[in-house]
């Protein structure tokens, strides 16, 4: 039972770092419908410039997320505007392929001007502490990014429902053209949409580095097509839903790994996303829209 | 009415999440005839066409077709039984041309097999001819076929609303089913679409359904007619008929004729 | 508009033109005169999943050449590294391989993985060139498995999987007294495999159970599901063979869960990131095996340690070492032999007996493998210590 | 120009390229002119032809985009090599059961995933591609991570050109037929080629079967030119170098995706030079292309002998 309970831990946890990768991923495709394959290399240039604001700048962590975050914003506007815009009115697919495309730049231009090698995050920069409770080993950091994916859950949902900016996104993800004629800026609107999705990846960049106190060039490869099913499974474009999606994945694949077999755990994790596409495509918080004729 | 009914629909029912889009909907149509569906927008009369194809499902209520009840078939399925129609918004192969448009329609009836098409068998050879040779017959009828290799998306929308019909004809329907085919035409062309549905009504042997928001149009051409409105069908009868209920005029067509 | 664009189109495929010519053009542009360099091909993953591995002992080996030409180089003529990325493809390996070998190289360094090199052999052994592998593990980089035929062309320096695993499990045995083991492997590796493969053998010989066979992929990061489960089977001992990149956080996440038993392992995880990334005091109470250690005090270790902190500024890993020693071994050869035929070399490189590397001295077998001495190293407050030394 | 719209004499251009082409580069390998890494280039060529080609009638012509083409190709490259390599069964035996095991695994994925629209196919599709590997990757028969060593070299250039030009051979034929047009309706507009009759599901299926038997003979081929196959090859990276491929090309162009085939195996190759920033580069290129022209090299159209004939006439 203590077992369990612990895998739970184990699980909640991880879940929480999918979620939050997954909470940018699933904002910038619910707005310009884009599986931006680059989100989980943005998480890892915001991880880099942490890394060197903690190392060479000697900030603490703090004003190195707000950094990253910050220079994540910039730069993800900027991929936008030079990569993405352009073919705003091409298909889907070259979309993606551009996507893919500035996924591979990013990781072998950082690797080209950095090295491929991983560089280890200052232990100092967030102490370990653990908290045994009753034999159940809880650390600050499983704390700390369960309650930053929450917290950073309910202020996009929040922006995205109360505020102008956010009304504007959801008009944007509706109906462009429909927009356009509200007196929107479609294209404001979808910088503003990258900014905060970017922004959000250099957060979970950042805790990335924090958790597993590394960050090498091709570190968002995996967590970021892990967080993409996650962002899938809950209903993609649904902030709520990348939560629970996050978290379903991390104690799906715990408990493969915990009471399974630990080799099979992506493939089950890759299983449980194709039997809930496969019974309710749209996700579990998506809601089914029929095609009209 | 006529002994055989081509089609005979019951209790039709169908609702979009509490909206009740088509209630006891009860229709028939017999062979050969000409019928019209009308009633203001939102009426549903698109609904009962998508249900009639099979793109909805029906919650209640069946279709019957030569015998068959259509509930329940996929979409592709309906159409081999002889049932085909056009789009309210035009709902071309836009990147493909006019002759491959046709073409596609003749698929359900292909003369050759798969193996024949990977190895170009005689008969596969022979039987691309015969499908060329159809569809070129049936654009020569409409007039399209000096169109024939231009990409369907390049054609004005009065001749991409024929091709669709042409297209539709090609899957050597029994009973047509036109969604609006006089949309966006100006008089003369509807004028000309009119003497067209007749013309091939008689070419082809074909019973037709049509919905249309052009009195003129359906006034003019359709043998009987069925108003619908919140899902259900008002009134039935011929058009002069129509034109006298009072229900009709008051749900409808009270601004336009009157 | 429509110009721009057309511009745009043309510069760039003037810009792609530009780039294959060069490339093409690279068989001429190192056409130097005949005699004058001994060109060496260096085939190794710099892009792709093994990207850290393959740079790491190319660094290593650009050292070593630097180093020799410094001192005069070999046979009164320079080297002359030819270096290419084959993105941890095998079909990649052996393309570059065919590219190396048209540019007359006289031996190649690398590619790091197993199966990278096996892209590789079929075209070594055809052109009669040496391949030296500085990190292919498996059994059967140089021995066909099929007819136990030695591949005449291809050499390593490192260990092969037997010797590790069967020496780690004894020493789990007979050092340490545990009798319950669980091995947590990369499985992604046929070298995790491999090792997990001799050190449950030998450590069920030595009358211990293997309680549980755990495996981690490349790249993963959290590992307390399967080590929770581990916890729970109370072992003795746990045997972590892969590579630091994931033991590190591996090893961390284990004493955060409150694991307290030895942990062992093996060469590949010899690097300082162990050590800054799980911390002095999660190390404590593990043990791996090495052919050297960068703490050692051998001047000559030393000497290297300190030229490749000055080149790099970083700390060379057994990657790093590796890749020096592939050349440095490469160098006795090409003298022995007396001249630079690929040929003369292969069999100069079969007949190396107590050559000196800092991986340690090595002396190659009938199958093209390295026998040397190996050590296993505790972690002490983050300090290496040698433990014991096992002659072959 | 002159009239090449008879068939036969147009068959007869093009069976006389081809022969020459094939021919000459025979001479070259047997008289021992053409370098082994031309050679090795010659083969990846064919190799990316293929799998090119065969996922171009899935994506480009079908429209469903598919993601996993790679793991397709995982299975009929193991396929192969365990008839070959460990049953020691002739080469073409291998090769059929490469492409009817990789077209079932194309039959068992795409009945439940075609029903998917879009991305989401797009996802189930990668997510299947990485099952296989995660399979593979835990089969010990197979060697499981360390994958199969010392396939034989069957696949010589005679399999190499023949495997890529009858699978253009068939995918083309296929296309130009009704049940070709079916295929392509349902990228056009999937409602309105059900109204017309086409049984949409079945031929998604079709072509998704074809497409993954194809790209089970590019397997085939692979495993027995490169030695050596481990599940990491064939992980979701490959499947996007493919698609690449098609999607340069131009989506519903045959001619396109052998081009674009050809072009970026010559460009992987004309990297190689660059070691430091060959995939820099690669991504540079991919980008810009992306930008300059989304619709890929040829869009939707053929290159022909008509279009040589217009080219050469100088009409336009």
């Amino acid at each position: 039972m203590l077992e369990f309970t612990q895998q739970i831990v184990n699980g909640l946890s991880l879940g929480a770092i999918y979620a939050l990768i997954a909470l940018g991923y699933t904002m910038v495709y619910g707005i310009i419908k884009l599986i931006n394959f680059a989100h989980g290399d943005i998480m890892m240039v915001g991880a880099l410039v942490s890394y060197f604001s903690l190392t060479l700048l000697g900030t603490n962590i703090f004003v190195a997320m707000a950094a990253a975050m910050i220079a994540c914003a910039v730069f993800g506007v900027l991929i936008e505007k030079i990569a993405y815009r352009p073919l705003r009115n091409s298909t889907r697919i070259a979309a993606l392929i551009t996507a893919i495309g500035v996924s591979l730049f990013l990781e072998y231009f950082t690797i080209f001007i950095f090295g491929p090698a991983q560089k280890v995050f200052p232990a100092s920069a967030f102490p370990i502490k653990a908290y045994a409770l009753g034999g159940l080993s809880v650390l600050n950091k499983d704390v700390f990014v369960f309650v930053s994916a929450v917290v950073l859950m309910i202020i996009l949902q929040y922006i995205i429902k109360w505020t102008k900016t956010g009304k504007a996104m959801r008009a944007v993800s509706l109906d462009q053209e429909a927009a356009v004629l509200m007196g929107i800026s479609v294209d404001k609107t979808i910088s503003i949409t990258f900014a905060i999705g970017s922004a959000l990846a250099a957060a979970a960049g950042v805790m990335l580095g924090i958790y597993y106190n590394t960050v090498n060039p091709l570190m968002g490869i995996i967590p970021g097509l892990k967080a993409f099913v996650a962002a899938v499974l809950g209903g993609i474009g649904i902030i709520p839903g990348a939560m629970v999606g996050g978290f379903v994945m991390g104690l799906l694949e715990t408990m493969v790994s915990g009471y399974g077999n630990s080799l099979y755990r992506d493939a089950v994790a890759f299983g449980v996303l194709i039997f809930i596409l496969l019974i309710k495509p749209s996700g579990i918080f998506g809601e089914d829209t029929g095609e009209k004729v | 009415m006529d002994d055989i009914n081509l089609m005979e629909i019951s209790k039709l029912e169908k609702s979009f999440g509490g909206l009740n889009a088509v209630q006891d909907f009860n229709f028939h149509i017999a062979e050969n005839e000409l019928v019209g569906l009308i009633g203001p927008n939102g009426a549903g009369k698109t609904t009962v066409f998508n249900l009639i194809t099979g793109v909805y499902k029906p919650d209640n209520g069946c279709i019957m077709f030569r015998d068959e009840n259509l509930v329940g078939m996929a979409p592709h399925t309906i159409c081999t039984k002889g049932i085909a129609r056009t789009f309210q918004n035009i709902r071309l192969f836009n990147d493909l041309s006019v002759l491959d448009n046709v073409k596609i329609a003749a698929h359900k009836n292909v003369p050759y097999s798969l193996m024949g098409a990977v190895f170009r068998t005689p008969g596969y050879f022979r039987g691309e001819s015969e499908i060329e040779a159809e569809a070129l017959h049936y654009l020569e009828i409409f007039n399209l076929r000096n169109k024939k290799d231009e990409l369907a998306r390049n054609l004005p929308y009065g001749e991409q609303r024929r091709i669709e019909i042409v297209r539709a004809l090609a899957t050597r329907p029994l009973l047509l089913i036109l969604d609006e085919p006089a949309a966006g035409m100006n008089p003369q062309e509807t004028q000309a679409l009119m003497e067209l549905i007749r013309y091939i009504r008689k070419e082809f042997n074909l019973t037709i359904l049509l919905i249309e928001h052009d009195m003129s149009l359906v006034m003019g051409v359709c043998e009987r007619l069925y108003v619908l409105d919140y899902g259900q069908i008002i009134a039935e009868g011929t058009p002069a008929e129509i034109r006298a209920d009072k229900r009709v005029i008051e749900a409808y067509l009270g601004e336009d004729v009157g | 508009m429509r110009i721009g664009k057309r511009i745009a189109l043309l510069v760039m495929v003037l810009f792609v033109f530009s780039i294959a010519a060069a490339g093409c053009g690279g068989g001429t542009e190192t056409d130097d005169p005949a005699g004058d360099v001994i060109k060496v091909g260096v085939n190794v993953e710099l892009s792709g999943g093994t990207a850290s591995y393959g740079t790491n002992a190319r660094d290593g080996a650009l050292l070593a050449i630097e180093q020799i030409n410094k001192d005069g180089g070999v046979l009164g003529m320079q080297l002359k590294p030819i270096e290419r990325d084959n993105k941890s493809i095998a079909d990649e390996a052996m393309s570059i391989s065919a590219a190396l070998v048209g540019e007359n190289i006289v031996a190649q360094i690398g590619p790091l993985t197993s199966g990278d090199v096996a892209g590789s052999t079929p075209v070594m052994m055809e052109n009669k060139v040496p391949l030296i592998a500085p990190a292919a593990t498996a059994a059967n980089v140089t021995v066909d498995d099929k007819t136990g035929e030695t591949r005449d062309y291809i050499f390593r320096v490192c260990f092969i999987d037997p010797f590790q695993g069967t020496l780690m499990a004894k020493f789990a045995a007979e050092d340490m007294n545990a009798t319950k083991a669980v091995i947590y492997c990369d499985n992604s590796s046929d070298y995790g495999k491999g090792l997990a493969q001799y050190f449950e053998k030998t450590f069920t010989e030595n009358g211990g159970t293997i309680l549980a066979q755990e495996g981690f992929v490349k790249d993963d990061r959290d590992f307390r599901a399967a080590l929770t489960k581990i916890k729970g089977l109370n072992p003795d001992f746990i045997y972590v063979p892969g590579y630091y990149q994931e033991v590190a956080p591996l090893i961390k996440q284990a004493r955060e869960l409150g694991i307290t038993a030895p942990i062992g392992g093996c060469d590949g995880w010899d690097s300082p990131d162990m050590v800054s990334v799980a911390g002095n005091e999660a190390l404590n109470n593990s043990f791996f095996t090495n052919h050297y250690s960068s703490q050692d005090k051998d001047p000559q270790v030393v000497e290297f340690v300190e030229a490749f902190k000055a080149k790099y500024n970083k700390e060379p890993d057994a990657f790093a070492a590796l890749g020096y020693d592939s050349v440095q071994i490469m160098v006795q050869g090409l003298k022995d032999a007396g001249e630079a035929d690929s040929v003369k070399l292969k069999e100069a490189l079969e007949k190396i007996t107590d050559f000196a590397g800092i991986t340690g001295n090595m002396s190659i077998d009938e199958q093209h493998n390295p026998v040397k001495a190996g050590v296993i190293l505790e972690f002490k407050d983050g300090q290496q210590v040698m433990k014991t030394r096992i002659q072959p | 120009m002159q009239k090449v719209n008879n068939k036969w004499l147009k068959l007869g251009i093009e069976v006389v390229v081809l022969a020459a082409l094939f021919t000459l580069v025979q001479y070259l390998i047997t008289a021992g002119l053409l370098k082994q890494y031309y050679q090795i280039s010659l083969a990846s060529m064919c190799i990316n032809v293929t799998l090119a080609v065969s996922l171009s009638l899935i994506n480009g012509f079908t429209g469903q985009l598919s993601l996993g083409h790679a793991g397709f190709m995982a299975v009929g490259a193991y396929i192969a090599a365990i008839m070959t390599n460990m049953l020691d069964l002739p080469f073409i035996t291998g090769i059929l059961a490469a492409m009817l095991g990789a077209g079932l695994a194309g039959f068992i994925i795409g009945v439940p995933t075609l029903r998917l629209k879009g991305d989401y196919l797009a996802i189930a599709t990668l997510a299947f591609g990485e099952i296989i590997r995660v399979t593979l990757q835990n089969i010990g028969y197979v060697n499981g991570p360390a994958g199969i060593m010392g396939i034989p070299k069957f696949a010589t250039w005679p399999w190499l050109f023949g495997g890529a030009i009858v699978t253009i051979v068939v995918i083309v034929n296929l296309i130009n037929s009704s049940y070709g047009r079916a295929i392509i309706s349902i990228r056009e507009d999937e409602t309105a080629s059900e109204l017309m009759g086409i049984n949409t599901t079945k031929y998604k299926v079709l072509a998704f079967v074809v497409g993954a038997g194809f790209a089970g003979l590019a397997g085939a081929l692979y495993a027995h030119y490169f030695y050596i196959i481990k599940p990491e090859t064939f992980n979701f990276l490959k499947s996007f170098d493919i698609l690449v491929m098609v999607v340069l090309g131009g989506l519903g162009s045959t001619t396109g995706a052998i081009i674009a085939a050809v072009f970026v195996t010559a460009l992987t190759a004309a990297l190689q030079s660059f070691p430091a920033i060959r995939m820099v580069l690669y991504a540079l290129i991919l980008i810009i292309v992306m930008i300059y022209r989304p619709q890929g090299l040829m869009g939707n159209k053929e290159l022909s002998l008509r279009t040589f004939g217009r080219i050469w006439g100088g009409r336009h």
